[in-house]
């Protein structure tokens, strides 16, 4: 329902291909939805120390955006929230980098952090990017892995 | 009159690029034309397809026309 | 074990009777253990909206940091992290103040968010505080919610 | 001789202070001077109590010596 006039003041979504400061974005959001009480949030960040040099995300277009938006709308739809910011980065990355910021703000703590947890499974397992590390050189593309099936499986 | 393939992870690798044009058609046809390789890659059961940003249920019977574009999705990074 | 090296460097625990910036401990955190690759946070505010003038909460020194420290270390020996950070106020908050920010870094996203989620229950059901607020000119206790008992009894 | 009690919470409220000086000596005699409202309300089955910073597991024999410090802690307010 993008036309939804709820929906859209309280459901942020964004595909972003340049770096993004994630404490002035949770900054933002807790000024905006600070009488909710609560807010909690994931942030992924590139790793440093593994020795990949470059992290890189593909995604396609015409699916990538909507799907997320999806996903927030079922997310808001599933828990009491007051607000929820998904931002996900695309292209390439070095360590360090912020890749994603998931944060919902409600009433209830419970609330928050099962948005936060059931958004960042989804978005990990369910959401059309596609991975690729350089190390040493050398570029490999990330395969799925049965942990993002399995923490999946715990919403059914 | 052409339709546009587009590649995603590690398909893009195995085509070469990201994206090709092809003469419209058969999808069956189109693959015919491709390297084998890339065909059988293409036709593997854990790709999906969208046909104009459209995820299709299964691949049968699909032509292509004048400017459609179609893409081959293979299963997403995770974690 | 307060001399342990490893302890000391990875767990931040602090109880303060002034305003602090949780964007900017974030910031800070995710800067001293972006190798992490995850950080979940909670971050609790004074709601607003609900009448409340002021809130303040009360501690007893000789128990509130130690029972904090305490739970920091029980946090930290079950999940694998890199990094804990728990800030707590006390005092009187004006509705948006934040109360309490934690935050947890770990390789895995799971790790990360169910320390937060184990630390907030036992803070807000175990931690030796008491909260009264002010609303229309008068204060009153605030007294146990049932709920509080349910969210700690998960972990059992 | 003097030893100190310390009340949180509400009980703040009933003693009409933080904290108070008492005479050393034991508990039911330190308590036993007390109004009896505030005194009944320490011996609540929930309030927990502290002597020096330490939690004590029960409240026998309790017996306050100079400068002793013992903190009468109601459930805390949690949410």
């Amino acid at each position: 329902m993008p036309g939804d006039a709820a929906g859209a003041s309280l459901v942020d979504v964004r595909l972003l291909d340049a770096p993004f400061d994630p404490a002035a974005e949770l900054a933002a959001f807790a000024a905006a939805h600070g009488g909710a009480g609560g807010i909690a949030s994931f942030l992924g960040q590139v790793r440093a120390g593994d020795g990949v040099e470059c992290l890189e995300l593909r995604h396609y277009g015409p699916l990538t955006l909507p799907g997320m938006q999806d996903l927030a709308r079922t997310t808001q739809a599933r828990w009491q929230l007051e607000g929820l910011l998904i931002i996900h980065r695309t292209g390439q990355m070095a360590p360090l980098d912020p890749i994603v910021l998931v944060a919902a703000a409600a009433r209830h703590r419970r609330d928050a952090l099962a948005a936060v947890d059931y958004a960042m499974d989804h978005l990990k397992s369910q959401s059309w990017f596609w991975k690729r590390e350089q190390c040493g050189g050398v570029w490999t593309w990330i395969e799925p892995r049965k942990q993002d099936f399995a923490d999946l499986a715990r919403w059914d | 009159m052409s339709a546009r393939l587009v590649f995603l992870g590690r398909l893009e690798d195995l085509a070469g690029a990201g994206e090709c044009e092809v003469p419209a058609g058969p999808l069956e046809a189109v693959l015919a034309a491709l390297e084998p390789d890339l065909a059988v890659a293409l036709l593997g059961e854990r790709v999906r397809i969208a046909l104009n940003g459209a995820l299709l249920a299964n691949r049968g019977g699909i032509v292509l026309g004048e400017g459609d574009e179609l893409a081959f999705l293979p299963p997403v990074s995770g974690g």
